[in-house]
This record gives C-alpha cells, sequence and structure tokens, in this order.
C-alpha cells in the first residue's frame, strides 16, 4: 500500500460502554478511587499545611469518633443529613430535579417553631406535638407540589423553580426570626420554651438525639420498601423514565408528579420538625445548614438506593465533622473542611465513569498491509 | 449550682476553652481570638492548654461544642456571640465543675448559677469619644463652609434594633452633639451583623440622601469603602480600617477583651469567685479607641478625645446625661429600663438617677433603648 | 437625586449579576446546566485578589496598566480552572451536571473564603480583610465628566471600565450565538447533540469551550464585585448569594444575554430596592428581598404557560451525551 | 473530490473485516462489503443484524473494534462523523438528525466551514437551487418543528446533497414515507447514481430492494452472508439468504366468524392546540374476530384517532364499546386509560412510537411486562413473579433475541422491541387490538410473526383494528379496509375485493384543501414529543 502523505492516527484511547459489571467489582473501583481521593486530598492539605497527611487523617478520626460524645453528634448530624436525602429520592427517581429541599426543610422547620412559639402554653404536650407534626408535614408538602403543580401542568423548569423557593423560604423564616425575635429587635428567636420544653421530641434513654434517628432509620427503611416494592414506587420510576409511556398505560401522570414532590416535601418537612424540635430548638435562617444541597449529592452518589445513602451520608458527614477537628486542631480556616470535601466528591462523582465504561488504549499497530 | 473544684487548678494545667460564632474572619470574633492571644501571654500559658472552636452556629451545635470542651478538660469556657447563651447555659448545667463565660449575654445575673457568667464593655463610652471627633469633623465642615449649621446630618448603619445598638448610636450622636449641637442623625438597620451588600447599600443611601458622615454598628467592611469611594468621613468600628479607606476614616472604637479573660482566669486560679456580670470599661482597658487618621481628623481631635476620656473616668461627664438630650422634646427624670431578662419585657429597674442613665451598671449588658430627640430611624416603625 | 443614585447603584449591583448569567447563558446553550457558577464566581473574585495582592506586596510603584492586568489574568486562569474541572468531569466522564455544579459550588466558595482568610492573616490588619485600594483604584476610574453631568452622568457614566465590558461582551455574546456558524453550532449543540456530532461538530469541544468560556466569563462577575463594588476589600462570603441571582437571571433573560443587560439591572434594583422604601421595619424589608426570586419565579411560569419555543431551555439541557448511547 | 478522475476499479467504499461489539453482543462480526460510484447497493439483514452500526462506522457515529476501511482505495481512520465528510461521505439515519427549533436552512448548513461570511441567505439561495435541480419541494426558512415527516427527511436529503457527499447512505429512508414520496425518492437517488455517486440504502422492503438497487449485501446475525447482483435474485432468495433458512411468506387469511359489533365511533372531531382540526366527523364500526385496515397518508389523523379510543386524545363525539360479557354499552368519550380498564374494557394498543410511548426504554423486559398489570392484586404493593413468567413465556413465543428477561428494552434491536410490546398487548387477551404500523422497520420475517399473532387473535375473537402503510399486506391482511384522509373517511372497502389503485385514490380524496395543513399540525405534534 502506497504511503498516504498524511496518515491518520487511529486515536490514543477509545471510550465503550460496558455492558454490566460485577458488583465486588464495582466497589472494588469505588473503593481504589476513594483511596485515591484520600491521598489527593492529603496532598493538598499537605501543601496548604505541611503537616504530615496521616496525621491530619488520625485528627480527623479523632473529631468524628474521639468520644462517646462525638460518635452521638456523629450520628446525629448523619440522621439529619440522610433524613433529606431520602427524601429528595422519590423525585429524583421521577427526574424532578428538586434542588429546593433547602427550603423544604426550612418551612418545615418554621412551622414547627410557630406551632412551638404560638401555642407552647395553650396546648398539651402530646397535642402540641401532633399538631406540630402535621404543620410541618404540610408546610414541606406545600413547598414542595408548589413547583411539581407547575411542572407537572406546564412543564415548568422544575430546577430553577425549586432552587428559587428555597430563597423564598429563607426569607420568609428571616421575616418571621424578626418577629419573634427575643430579644426585639435581635433577629434571633432564641431557645423556644426552654423553661417548659414544650413541644420538644423527649430524649430517649437519656439520649437527646436517639427519637430523631430512630425516625430517620425509620423513614430511610419505609422509603426503600417504597420505591422498590410498592405500585407507586413502580409509577414513579415510569414517569420519571417516560412521561409518555405512564400516559399511555394510565398512570395519572400529573397526579403522581404531585403525590410525589408532596411526599419529597412532607419527609423534608419532617426533617425540619427533627431539627427544630428534635436538636436545636430554634430557628434561623441556617438551620438546614445546606443540607437540602448536599442531600442531593448524596442521594445521587447513593445511586438513589436507601441503603446506600446511610454510607454516603455518613462519608459527608465524616468529612465534615473530621474537616472541623482538623481547623481547630491545626487553627486553619474552616472552609478548608469545604475544600476537600469539594476534592473528594470529584473523586466519588468520577468513579461512576469507570464503572460504566471502560476505556480501551490503541490497539498495536495492526498488522495492516 | 454544684461547687467550683476551684482548688485543682493551677496555672500549669488549666485549660481555656473558646467558642467562637465566626472565624478570624469576621471583626467580631477576631477580637476575642486577639484578645485571648493577649491574655495568653500575659498570662504565661502554652498553646496547648488553649483550645478554640469556631464556626460553632447559635444551636444546638453551641451546646455539643462547649460539652466537647468539658470532656477535653476545659476548666473555664468563653463563647463570645449573644445568641450561645441558652446553651451554654444547659452546658453550664451539665457540667457544674466547668466555669462559663458568656460575652453579651444577659442571662446570668438572674439565674444566678455559681458556674455561668456573663460580661461586655462599656463600648458606648468608646463610642461617644468617637463621636466627639465625629462632630468636630461637622464643625470643621461647617466652618469651611462646606455644609450649613443644619445639614450636618451624619448617618448611621446599624445591624438590629435592639438595645446594644441603641444604647451605641445614641451615644454616638451624643458625642457628637457636645461639640456640634446642631447635628442630627440618621439610622439604618440592616437587620445583620456582617452584610457587606447591605451595609454598603444603607451607607450609600445614606449618603445621597445628604448624610455628610457615616459611622456604624456592624461587622463588615461595607460602610468604610462605601464612604470611602463617595468621599464623605467614617467613623468606624472594631478596629482600624485606616488601609482601606486612607482618606475618609477618622476613628474607630472596639472592646478589648484582654482584661476579662485576665480577671476570669486569674480569678479561677486563686480560688476567687468570678462575678455574674462583669463589665469592662475605659479605667479597665476594655474599651480602645485607635489612632486618629489624622489626614482625614478635624485638627485637635486626639486631643478633645483624650480630655473627654479623663473626663468620662473621673465621673466628671456622663455619656447619658439628661441633660443633654430630650425624648419627645422633654426631658426625662425617670425611665424604667428593662434589666432583668423576661419574655414580655417587663420594665422592671429605675435607670435614671442622680441626672444620668446609668447604663451597664446593673448589668453588663446594654439596656439603653430610648429612642432621644435628633435621631431618626428610617427603617424601624414605632 | 434619589433616584438617580438608586439607578446607578442598581446597575453596579446588576454588573456582577450580568457576568455570571452570560457566563451561563453560553455555558448552558452548550447543554451544560452549571450550578457550579456560584463557586466559579467565586473563584475569579479570589483570583483577582491574590493576583493583586502578590503585585501589591511585590511592586515598589503600581503600574497601571499591570496592576489591571495581573488580576485580570489571574482571576480568568481561575475561573477557567474551575471550568476545566467541571467539563471534565462531566463531558469527559460524563458525571451527573448537577451533582457536579453543586460540588464545585461548595469547592469554589470554600476556595475563596480559605485563601481569603489566608490572605488576610498574611496582612495582619486590624480588621480581617485584604486591602487592594490602589489596585482597586485603576479598576475604578471612571468615564471623564461624570460628575459634571449630573444624574445623566451619575446613572451612565460613573461605571468603571469592567462594567462597560460587561454589557459590550453581553451584547458580543449575543450577536455570536445568533448571528455567526460557532452560535449556530453552539445552539445545535445544546438543542440536541447527537444531531450536531452527525453534523460533524465536535461536540465535546464545543462543550469544554462553551463552559470554559462561560465560567471565565462569569469569574470575571467575581472580580468586579471585589475590585469594583468593594473597592478591594477582600471579605469572605462577601459575595453571597449572587451566583444563584445570576442563574436566576439566565431564565428572566430567556437564554440572551442582551436581555439579561435590562434583566441584570432590574434584579440589582431589587436587590437593594428595600433600602429606598420609606418606613419599612426590618422584617419588612426581609420580605422585600424575597423579589428577585419571586418575579424569577413568575416569569418561569409566565414563559412555560405560553410554551412559546423560542423561550424555552435548550431541549439537552443538563443531559449526558455520549455518542454511542441510544 | 468531484475534480479529481475516479478510478474505475476502485470501489469508493471498500470495509473489510470489520467487527464491533457493544457489551456481550456483537453487533458487526468480520464483515466486508463494497460499493462503487454509480451504484446503488441494498443492505438487507433481519433486525438486529447490525446495518445500522456497520453504517454508522463508516459515517464515524461509531468506531469499530476492529476491520479497516477504504475509501477509493485508500485505507482511512474515521473517528468522527467530521472525518466522514472529508471522505464525502453523508449519511442519512433511521432517527432523523435534525435540530427541531432550527429552520431548514440552519440545519442544512450545521457544522459546515463554508469559506466566507456566515450568510444564511445566500445558504438558502443554494438550498433553493438544489431543490430545483432535483425537484423538491422546500421552504428553506422553516422551522422543523412544522414540518411533516417527509418534508424532514427532504430536509436530510438536502443536507447531504450541499455538502456535495460522493457517497451517500441512507437508513430505512422509506419507512416513513407514503408510496408516492418513496417513489420520489427513488427517482431522485436514480439520478444521483447517474451522476456518479455511490450509495448505500438499508431497507426491509423487498420490493424496494429489487426495484432500485443494483447489488445486494447481505448481513446475517452480525456476519456478511455475501452480495448478490440485484439482477440475478428474488424475493425468496433474498430472504433465504437473511434469514439462514426458508420461510413462508403468505398470508392465511381465515373468514371472519360470528362478527359482532364491537367498538362503535360515532362522529368524532378532534381539534389541536391550535384549534386545527385532526379529525372530522369519523365513524365506523369494528366487529369482533375481524381485522379492520386502516390505511391512509401518514400524519392524517390516524394516529389521534387510536388515540382517541385509548383515551389519550380529547374528542367530541362517541365512542362505544359493546361489552361481549355484560351486553353493556360504555361511552368511553374522553376516558383516561385508567378509567376505561376500570370499566372493564380490554383494550390493547400497540403505539406508533414504540419507545417513547409503548414502552421504557430503559426498564428491563420483566418490568415493561408489567406495565399493563402491575395494579393487579390487592394491597400496595408490587407483584413480580407472574410478569416474570410471562415475559419469559413471550421470549420464547416470538423468539425475542435478548441476553436475558433482565435486559434493559433500549438494548435491543427495534424489531425485538417491537415483539416485546406486541406480545405484552397480545398477553391481556383483549378484546380490541389496536396497532399502529406494527412492522414499522420490522424484518421480512419478524413482520409475518406478526401478522400471524393478529390473525390469531382475529380467529379468537378479537376486533384487531390495524393501521398499516403497506398496501399490499394491508390487502392481504385485513378483512376491511378503511381509508382516511385529512382527517376524514374517505370510504371503506371490502380487502378481499378492493385494488391497490382504488385505495390509493381515495387517500388523496381530500387533500386538494386540508391537507398541508394537517401534516404540518402532526409534524408539529410530533415534534413537541
Ligand atoms: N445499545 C445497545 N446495546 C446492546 N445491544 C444493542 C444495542 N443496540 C442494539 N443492540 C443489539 O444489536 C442488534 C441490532 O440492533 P439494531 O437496532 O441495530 O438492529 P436493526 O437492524 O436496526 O433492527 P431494526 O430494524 O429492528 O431497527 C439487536 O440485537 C440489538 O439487541
Ligand atoms: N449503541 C449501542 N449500544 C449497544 N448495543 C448496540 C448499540 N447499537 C447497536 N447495538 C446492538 O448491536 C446490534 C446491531 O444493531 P444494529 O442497529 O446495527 O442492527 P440493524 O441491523 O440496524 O437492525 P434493525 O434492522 O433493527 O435496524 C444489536 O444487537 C444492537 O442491539
Ligand atoms: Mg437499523
Ligand atoms: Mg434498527
Amino acid at each position: 500500500m502506497p504511503h498516504s502523505e498524511q496518515k491518520v492516527r487511529e486515536p490514543l484511547f477509545h471510550i465503550a460502554k460496558r455492558d454490566s459489571i460485577v458488583w465486588w467489582k464495582a466497589w472494588l473501583i469505588r473503593g481504589v478511587v476513594l483511596l485515591a481521593a484520600l491521598v489527593f486530598a492529603g496532598l493538598v492539605s499537605f501543601l496548604l499545611t505541611k503537616e504530615n497527611p496521616l496525621r491530619i487523617y488520625m485528627t480527623m478520626l479523632e473529631g468524628a469518633f474521639g468520644t462517646q460524645r462525638r460518635i452521638w453528634g456523629l450520628m446525629q448530624n448523619l440522621a439529619m443529613l440522610l433524613c433529606v436525602s431520602v427524601a429528595v429520592t422519590p423525585a429524583f427517581k421521577m427526574r424532578f430535579w428538586n434542588i429546593g429541599a433547602e427550603g423544604q426543610v426550612l418551612i418545615g422547620g418554621l412551622a414547627t417553631a410557630a406551632c412551638m412559639i404560638l401555642l407552647g402554653d395553650k396546648l398539651p404536650n402530646p397535642l402540641l406535638l401532633l399538631v406540630m407534626i402535621a404543620a410541618s408535614v404540610a408546610a414541606g408538602a406545600v413547598w414542595g407540589v408548589i413547583p411539581a403543580f407547575f411542572r407537572a401542568n406546564w412543564q415548568t423548569n422544575e430546577t430553577l423553580f425549586t432552587l428559587m423557593m428555597n430563597y423564598i423560604a429563607i426569607q420568609l423564616v428571616s421575616f418571621f426570626t424578626y418577629k419573634w425575635s427575643v430579644p426585639k429587635g435581635s433577629g434571633q428567636v432564641g431557645v423556644i420554651n426552654r423553661a417548659t420544653h414544650a413541644g420538644w421530641l423527649p430524649s430517649l434513654g437519656g439520649h437527646d438525639y436517639l427519637i430523631n434517628i430512630i425516625i430517620v432509620l425509620l423513614i430511610t427503611f419505609a422509603m426503600y420498601v417504597y420505591l422498590k416494592y410498592s405500585k407507586q414506587g413502580y409509577e414513579i420510576a415510569v414517569v420519571g423514565e417516560s412521561e409518555n409511556t405512564a400516559r399511555y398505560i394510565g398512570i395519572p401522570v400529573k397526579k403522581v408528579i404531585i403525590r410525589t414532590m408532596l411526599i419529597s416535601g412532607a419527609i423534608c418537612g419532617i426533617s425540619g420538625l427533627l431539627m427544630v424540635a428534635g436538636t436545636d430548638h430554634t430557628i434561623s435562617r441556617d438551620t438546614a445548614a445546606g443540607r437540602g444541597f448536599t442531600a442531593i449529592m448524596v442521594s445521587w452518589l447513593a445511586k438513589f438506593n436507601s441503603f446506600y445513602m446511610i454510607l454516603t451520608s455518613f462519608l459527608i458527614v465524616f468529612l465534615q465533622k473530621g474537616a472541623t477537628e482538623i481547623s481547630t486542631a491545626f487553627s486553619l480556616n474552616e472552609s478548608f473542611s469545604d475544600i476537600i470535601t469539594g476534592i473528594i466528591i470529584f473523586f466519588i462523582i468520577s468513579s461512576e465513569f469507570f464503572i460504566q465504561y471502560s476505556v480501551r488504549f490503541r490497539r498495536k499497530e495492526a498488522a495492516a498491509s | 449550682s454544684a461547687e467550683v473544684g476551684v482548688n485543682e487548678v493551677s496555672k500549669e494545667t488549666v485549660k481555656v476553652g473558646l467558642i467562637c460564632l465566626h472565624d478570624e474572619n469576621s471583626t467580631y470574633d477576631l477580637n476575642f481570638l486577639k484578645g485571648l492571644e493577649e491574655a495568653k501571654q500575659s498570662l504565661g500559658l502554652s498553646d496547648d492548654q488553649i483550645i478554640i472552636k469556631k464556626n460553632v452556629p447559635e444551636t444546638n451545635e453551641c451546646k455539643e461544642a462547649a460539652a466537647d470542651l468539658a470532656d477535653r478538660g476545659c476548666d473555664i469556657i468563653f463563647a463570645d456571640s449573644f445568641g450561645h447563651e441558652p446553651y451554654l447555659l444547659e452546658a453550664a448545667e451539665e457540667f457544674p465543675g466547668v466555669q462559663f463565660c458568656h460575652a453579651t449575654g444577659t442571662m446570668a445575673h438572674t439565674e444566678k448559677r455559681g458556674n455561668f457568667h456573663d460580661a461586655f464593655a462599656s463600648i458606648y463610652q468608646g463610642r461617644y469619644l468617637a463621636g466627639i471627633a465625629a462632630g468636630m469633623k461637622l464643625n470643621e465642615m461647617i466652618d469651611a463652609g462646606k455644609i450649613k449649621p443644619e445639614e450636618a446630618v451624619m448617618g448611621y448603619v446599624g445591624a438590629y434594633t435592639y438595645a446594644e445598638v441603641i444604647s451605641g448610636y445614641t451615644s454616638f450622636y451624643l458625642g457628637a452633639k457636645s461639640v456640634c449641637p446642631t447635628t442630627t442623625m440618621q439610622v439604618q438597620f440592616t437587620g445583620s451583623w456582617y452584610d457587606e451588600t447591605a451595609e454598603k447599600e444603607a451607607a450609600t443611601k445614606l449618603i445621597s440622601a445628604g448624610c455628610v458622615l457615616i459611622s456604624q454598628h456592624a461587622d463588615s467592611m461595607g460602610a468604610p469603602t462605601a464612604c470611602e469611594t463617595a468621599g464623605v468621613p467614617n467613623i468606624s468600628y472594631n478596629g482600624s480600617t485606616q488601609d482601606a479607606c486612607p482618606n475618609t476614616f477618622i476613628v474607630s472604637s472596639r472592646i478589648n477583651w484582654t482584661p476579662y479573660y485576665e480577671y476570669a482566669i486569674n480569678a479561677l486560679l486563686n480560688g476567687g469567685e468570678i462575678g455574674y456580670d462583669w463589665t469592662g470599661d475605659l479605667t479597665t482597658g476594655s474599651v480602645l479607641l485607635t489612632d486618629v487618621n489624622e489626614q482625614a481628623a478635624a485638627p485637635g481631635t486626639a486631643d478633645a478625645i483624650r480630655k473627654a476620656s479623663e473626663d468620662l473616668k473621673s465621673g466628671a461627664i456622663h455619656v447619658f446625661d439628661t441633660a443633654n438630650f430630650t425624648v419627645d422634646g422633654s426631658t426625662l427624670t425617670t425611665y424604667l429600663a428593662d434589666v432583668d431578662t423576661d419574655p414580655e419585657y417587663k420594665p422592671d429597674t429605675e435607670a435614671i438617677k442622680d441626672g444620668y442613665f446609668h447604663e451597664s451598671e446593673f448589668r453588663s449588658a446594654p439596656y439603653f433603648d430610648l429612642r432621644i430627640d435628633g435621631i431618626t430611624t428610617l427603617n424601624e416603625m414605632y | 437625586m434619589m433616584w438617580a443614585g438608586f439607578l446607578q447603584r442598581a446597575i453596579m449591583q446588576g454588573i456582577p449579576l450580568l457576568y455570571g448569567s452570560t457566563g451561563e447563558i453560553i455555558t448552558e446553550k452548550s447543554g451544560m446546566l452549571n450550578l457550579g457558577i456560584p463557586g466559579i464566581m467565586y473563584v475569579g473574585g479570589i483570583g483577582g485578589v491574590i493576583g493583586a495582592f502578590l503585585y501589591e506586596q511585590n511592586a515598589a510603584v503600581l503600574n497601571p496598566l499591570l496592576a489591571v492586568l495581573i488580576p485580570l489574568l489571574c482571576s480568568m486562569t481561575g475561573s477557567l480552572l474551575m471550568g476545566l474541572i467541571y467539563s471534565f468531569l462531566t463531558v469527559t466522564l460524563r458525571a451527573n451536571q448537577n451533582v457536579t455544579g453543586l460540588a464545585l459550588t461548595t469547592f469554589g466558595v470554600g476556595f475563596g473564603n480559605f485563601f481569603g482568610g489566608s490572605l488576610a492573616k498574611l496582612t495582619g490588619s486590624d480588621v480581617p480583610s485584604i486591602n487592594l485600594t490602589a489596585t482597586s483604584a485603576f479598576f475604578r476610574t471612571s468615564l471623564p465628566f461624570s460628575d459634571q453631568l449630573g444624574w445623566f452622568g451619575q446613572i451612565f457614566l460613573s461605571h468603571s471600565f469592567l462594567a462597560y465590558a460587561a454589557i459590550v461582551i453581553a451584547l458580543l455574546c449575543s450577536f455570536i450565538l445568533t448571528k455567526t456558524r460557532v452560535g449556530l453550532h453552539l445552539r445545535a449543540v445544546g438543542e440536541n447533540p447527537a444531531t450536531a456530532d452527525a453534523a460533524g461538530i465536535n461536540v465535546g469541544k464545543y462543550k469544554y469551550l462553551a463552559t470554559c468560556i462561560g465560567s471565565m466569563i462569569a469569574g470575571l462577575g467575581g472580580l468586579y464585585y471585589v475590585m469594583d463594588y468593594a473597592n478591594g476589600v477582600w471579605s469572605n462570603d462577601g459575595f453571597g448569594d449572587r451566583g444563584w441571582l445570576a442563574i436566576a437571571l439566565v431564565i428572566f433573560a430567556v437564554w440572551r444575554p442582551n436581555f439579561g443587560i435590562l434583566g441584570s439591572i432590574l434584579f440589582g434594583g431589587l436587590y437593594i430596592v428595600h433600602n429606598y422604601i420609606r418606613d419599612l421595619d426590618v422584617s419588612g424589608q426581609e420580605l422585600f428581598k424575597m423579589l428577585p426570586y419571586v418575579v424569577t419565579i413568575l416569569f418561569l411560569v409566565i414563559i412555560s404557560i405560553r410554551s412559546k419555543r423560542e423561550a424555552q431551555p435548550p431541549a439537552h439541557l443538563g443531559l449526558p451525551y455520549f455518542r454511542e448511547e441510544r | 473530490m468531484s475534480g479529481q478522475e475516479k478510478n474505475e476499479g476502485v470501489p469508493a467504499i471498500r470495509l473489510h473485516n470489520i467487527s464491533k461489539r457493544f457489551g456481550s453482543v456483537i453487533a458487526n462480526d468480520s464483515v466486508s462489503l463494497s460499493v462503487r460510484h454509480g451504484e446503488i447497493l441494498s443492505v438487507l439483514g433481519e433486525n438486529g443484524s447490525g446495518k445500522t452500526t456497520l453504517m454508522n462506522m463508516i459515517a464515524g457515529i461509531y468506531y469499530p473494534d476492529s476491520g479497516q476501511i477504504f475509501v477509493d482505495g485508500k485505507e482511512v481512520m474515521i473517528r468522527s462523523p467530521k472525518d466522514a465528510f472529508r471522505y464525502q461521505i453523508g449519511m442519512i439515519h433511521q432517527h432523523f438528525k435534525l435540530v427541531d427549533v432550527f429552520s431548514a436552512t440552519e440545519n442544512i448548513v450545521l457544522g459546515l466551514e463554508e469559506e466566507g461570511r456566515y450568510s444564511l441567505k445566500r445558504s438558502a439561495k443554494r438550498i433553493r437551487e438544489i431543490s430545483e435541480q432535483y425537484g423538491f419541494d422546500l421552504d428553506p426558512d422553516k422551522k422543523i418543528y412544522e414540518m411533516s415527516v417527509s418534508e424532514k427527511q427532504t430536509v436530510e436529503i438536502i443536507k447531504v446533497l450541499y455538502r456535495g457527499a460522493d457517497i451517500l447512505i441512507l437508513d430505512e429512508p422509506t419507512a416513513v414515507l407514503t408510496p408516492q414520496e418513496t417513489q420520489k425518492l427513488f427517482a431522485i437517488l436514480r439520478r444521483m447514481r447517474d451522476d456518479g455517486k455511490a450509495i448505500i440504502i438499508i431497507t426491509h422492503k423487498l420490493h424496494e430492494v429489487l426495484s432500485l438497487s443494483d447489488e445486494v449485501a447481505v448481513l446475517c446475525k452480525g456476519k456478511y452472508a455475501g452480495t448478490v447482483k440485484t439482477a440475478e435474485t428474488n424475493e425468496s432468495a433474498l430472504t433465504e439468504m437473511m434469514v439462514g433458512k426458508k420461510v413462508t411468506l403468505n398470508i392465511e387469511r381465515s373468514e371472519p366468524k360470528d362478527p359482532q359489533d364491537r367498538l362503535e365511533v360515532k362522529g368524532i372531531t378532534c381539534r389541536s392546540r391550535e384549534g386545527v382540526e385532526l379529525l372530522r366527523d369519523v365513524s365506523f364500526v369494528a366487529r369482533s374476530g375481524e381485522i379492520l385496515g386502516i390505511a391512509g397518508i401518514a400524519g392524517s389523523g390516524q394516529r389521534e384517532l387510536l388515540e382517541a379510543i385509548a383515551g389519550l386524545q380529547h374528542v367530541d363525539g362517541e365512542i362505544l364499546y359493546h361489552n361481549p360479557k355484560t351486553g353493556q354499552i360504555d361511552n368511553l368519550c374522553d376516558k383516561t386509560p385508567l378509567q376505561i380498564r376500570e370499566l372493564g374494557v380490554r383494550l390493547s394498543f400497540v403505539p406508533e412510537d414504540r419507545l417513547g410511548m409503548g414502552l421504557v426504554g430503559n426498564m428491563d423486559i420483566v418490568d415493561n411486562i408489567m406495565l399493563r398489570s402491575y395494579k393487579k392484586g390487592k394491597g400496595i404493593f408490587l407483584e413480580r413473579s407472574k410478569p416474570k413468567n410471562l415475559a419469559e413465556q413471550i421470549i420464547r413465543d416470538l423468539e425475542v433475541v435478548t441476553p436475558s428477561a433482565s435486559t434493559p428494552v433500549r438494548r435491543l434491536s427495534g424489531g425485538n422491541v417491537q415483539k416485546v410490546l406486541v406480545g405484552r398487548e397480545i398477553a391481556a387477551s383483549p378484546k380490541v387490538l389496536m396497532a399502529a404500523y406494527p412492522v414499522r422497520g420490522l424484518d421480512i420475517n419478524a413482520s409475518f410473526t406478526i401478522y400471524r399473532l393478529f390473525n390469531q387473535q382475529k380467529e379468537n375473537g378479537t376486533a384487531v383494528i390495524f393501521v398499516g402503510e403497506d398496501l399490499d399486506v394491508l390487502l392481504a391482511l385485513c378483512d376491511r379496509i378503511m381509508v382516511i384522509s385529512s382527517g376524514r373517511i374517505a370510504g371503506t372497502v371490502d380487502a378481499r375485493t378492493a385494488t391497490k389503485e382504488q385505495i390509493g385514490l381515495l387517500m388523496t380524496k381530500n387533500t386538494t384543501d386540508a391537507y398541508a395543513d394537517v401534516s404540518q399540525k402532526g409534524g408539529a405534534a410530533d415534534a413537541a414529543q
């Protein structure tokens, strides 16, 4: 064959989709990537702090597990993040990109706080608790249903709608924290019903957070079953995959969208309840603490599987707790933890690529001519 | 309210904890961090005797942080934010053997818990002195014919509408008025201790509404930089902003927390009691003014401040002298202030005696919340 | 002249939003929903700060050209790197765009605050901020006569070159999108990448370029904020939530950078209007701060109900593309 | 390359031992074939035999795992469509590759890097010239979403011509065209061949293969089965090559047994959102034990009609279902699919759009089978064992080619996808079975499987409504044929006596005024999906 003046080279590598991969290989890949992430994050930490990376990781472990109290604290934080993550999951499964969990949680918390403040001395405690639950569920649900309603009827882009709803919730909470502030004008609500504990979730067996943790575990389990084994869960999957097919088969699409966001929002509302009545006993615009956004990553990283979410939210909470400890121990700027969290998430996100695709490198020069 | 195990702590073993709302990037918290660093050096403590938790929000996290510090063996724990108080109280209940010292709070003198203490400084004195610098600047402008006497309007950017801020801007105004009698003031609240945009926009708006000098009680650089842009003199807070605002910065007041750290830690080490409520002032060195920026200030400002400062210390003058202000046109002879915190804000203590309002005497945190004549608040309706 | 002052402030508030939204529009036109914009704008800001800081520290006398160029280049490099991270993850590794964007925002805001805090520590100043007043002065040079022409000068001439650049860039982007071959290809990639691919357009390249250029434009918003709006004073978290507002503005501008110009002024105005309302108490102020978001939602609802094709998001927005997927 | 001298002996394109796998599926296994300038090559093969994959590798969409491609005798490396354009290869894909919100011109110049300033006006002018030269009728400024299917295809063809492609590949271009449109297309293709272009066309319609091409290459289960000269072959020989065994290709039609009125449509009218009439006063009866064919130009209202019956379209009028069990008559008009099912109406529907409507591409076969029946059973939980058995039964009975029952349907080839869909719809033992273009894109073997299934249903007493495009098939399979034109019934004929010409005449009966309008709106609805 004559030499062509400009020989076209075969590309260096070529990407192809994998058929499927055995589960242990997938986890092996994830493990390796996570390890790489830790090494890389350690390297970055070293460059920025000149501390021994191993010491940094030891400090993180210490910060997360050092004492029984810290373990409880970790579990509490994990439970809260998990709760929000589970809450956003049915919507995601339906391909409804609800990034408004932050607002739904806040508004649930606001409703809870409102009950505690306004009814704290008017209702007996059990009744008050019931009213609080109803109010937080309703508030979260309403916040979820509004964008769902428009999406169901007019295909209004829900990503942007729910994002905006967050800020509306934040400003509403701000508004009410001024109205209720103690002392007046301070913009802070302070501890609600500090003397009477009216509306506080009870502590079980002397552990303040146990009840939160139990409730969240129940919700997680229920969500797993709901999505995997219930008819409604199946409907959610069908609507998520193809609204046309759903309509064709007789699934009331609008109803499913609205119902699912109602559930999603309601659980977010419950998260708000747990944060306000079970943990903080106050409300502020920071009550949700960014969990609404973090939960999206948690849920997605877990591939919308509620049980995997325990793992992924653990990872995130561990990173946050650990990084806080680093900044205390090495007197570092706290934002450092965001950098590390970001880096590790980047790595984990990319691990999915290696699970779903295989990269083939250029074959040896074929025995062409 | 168990007894404190005072005897076990010694200078070598004492452990000090500090809980900060933010970190060194907030002026407010930086003040506490710097104060503790100085106290550490003056007391001769080592680094590992101090544990600092930063970015602790005013939620249950605060109690967790306090408990974690106690777990780690802290004997005395400071917290720097008003909203930390209820959570710190809970921690005090759980750890009777640990001393909890809370800055800016109001509950210690009514809770009367042996290991829970409040502290504040009479920063209103500092603001009064800064106000004198402002008044002199106004006089300079009037004399130079830049403004008419009745145009000596000052603007003030306040964070919140409660006593700490009201006390602060009123004393600032009174300081200015003591040298420039025609001055008036407009106050715009932002609703946040730290919101650069809100503070900047508030200051800019005040300037465009005719204010010729600006001061602020909020923590960001929003107001000072707005002044620098517009070329309007600024009285700052928390520290010198001369670097960023060389042409407009005049002077700044701030609280120095070192004396309180020293007082409380020494009391613990020497087996003494820590008072429920401690108020620092000019004499304890808790209220400071930065150097005057001669480039922007009126001539003689530093001297005038020094003189007034001596008078305040000696009691020759009082900031809230009822002779110097009126409320709704009349001079006050009596005022019941809300000193003991209660949900209804019931006034409970007569604050006017001997012809002046006794600020920060019945408790450390300010309780002067009178709206005096000459000051207009723009975004608060009564 | 209160209203002239208000308008001038509205424009100043609007410029960072305009940069952010122009950058995001370019990005979204290629089908990439980059929710990392808020983080990128932080990095753009801190990049400029780092550049200016190093230059101010090391130069005896500031050369006006360098004092502007160095921060500008550093800012653009920073946001370019952020754009590269995002496009590498989403285009090359086909990661979910929403998740990547959110993580990028976490990372970027953390990065900005971390370096902001560290530099502030280095300066050892009384208040924790980095003062680049000298550099800022070069950035803020406004047009001649702006202070002699009354309200006209105040509203239209009192701005700095970065403000006018924002408008020029927005107009240029509009032109490119609608009137050039590159724009046609870019829009095709966002509407239907498989089609674009089959037509011989390098989809990956366009996505990379759009994301990276978009990021650099958005990053300039951060730079404008520190150097112009904040007088060269970096304070942590000072930029606030403007990044999200910029994303909202994209919708409001129905994916047209030239509409974004007026939209940004409107949003800028809504952002600060509560200051200018008489007798508003502090809590009412909080309700007013909702306005930009409420307006965006209303607008979103209106365009979706009218369902005009030209006002819809790019059809393939937020979806991954893999040629061999079917 | 037009300036370059063409070497007569050297094929325009030659594939040598091309292989391509997708995961565990071997789509192409050492395929070699070639086509010369001035020649039309048909590529024939069963569904899933790898035709599209092979062509996609020439067009740069896929990249081969191994093998070589030669253009004009030189080995080339086609890594992307761009490379393909460089070698003047143009492909018209099975699924149109057009940007909906762009105009025809914008779509046509997309990806081109022409000399000089970017000017849509100038390009539109050239498009008009090309249209004139080949006899197309196209408004360059029209948006794709406003176009009918054939208009879209015209855009695709002009796109290739505009680029001056020398080698043209068409993947099932006639699947969505009317016979008239097909004839027009073929005329154009012949003209292009005479211009010296090399053309490869994929089609499942053997008569088209025979009438158009010079040579036929056959793929069988991913392997190359050989090339024959068209002049030297016939339908049954080709089928045998393709399937690998002898198959009988005639449809047995039985007499309807005891036909009873099952579905009675009375005067239904349907309007689009813009208010255009898509169906006007349509009335007919479908009887049990009978296949009612519906013929008509694509977009004449067939889809709306079936969807109205299935409860997916709002219409005015009456749709009466005669329930054989209860003897009751229910009006289905404006009921949702769910309400229809709750009335006890056993209605099955094979929609035109398989993966977009009938099935969920990302779900596996079992979950897709479950779509019809997931509501069955008490309680809130799903019952998965029955659908699983059913899925396995369908795979077995209909010879669905799939790795397993848990393979996502999206991975199956078009024919196999259709088998899953039809299998599911029939498994519901319907009283009324409606099917829109059920064999579109299916190979001949699979098509006959489907016909046989419909005949079985008919014999079981089901009322079958069959919307088809191939008049020969309609005439052979149906009992009666109703012709729809511009949303109106143009007439109903007895399939045993009617002729193609008769039906063809009816099909264009009302087109003078309303046709353009209807097809346009139908196109718009398509695009909106
Ligand atoms: N993405 C994919 N993953 C796995 N297998 C695939 C994929 N796409 C196609 N196949 C398999 O390749 C074979 C051919 O599929 P393809 O759709 O190309 O066939 P086709 O000849 O175009 O058939 P049809 O005429 O039905 O469209 C099928 O068996 C199908 O299952
Ligand atoms: N993108 C893809 N990913 C995975 N598998 C694929 C892909 N494309 C095709 N296949 C598989 O490759 C095989 C060949 O598919 P191809 O589409 O080439 O068939 P075909 O001959 O065109 O069929 P049809 O007549 O149905 O169009 C099928 O098994 C198909 O499922
Ligand atoms: Mg095919
Ligand atoms: Mg096919």
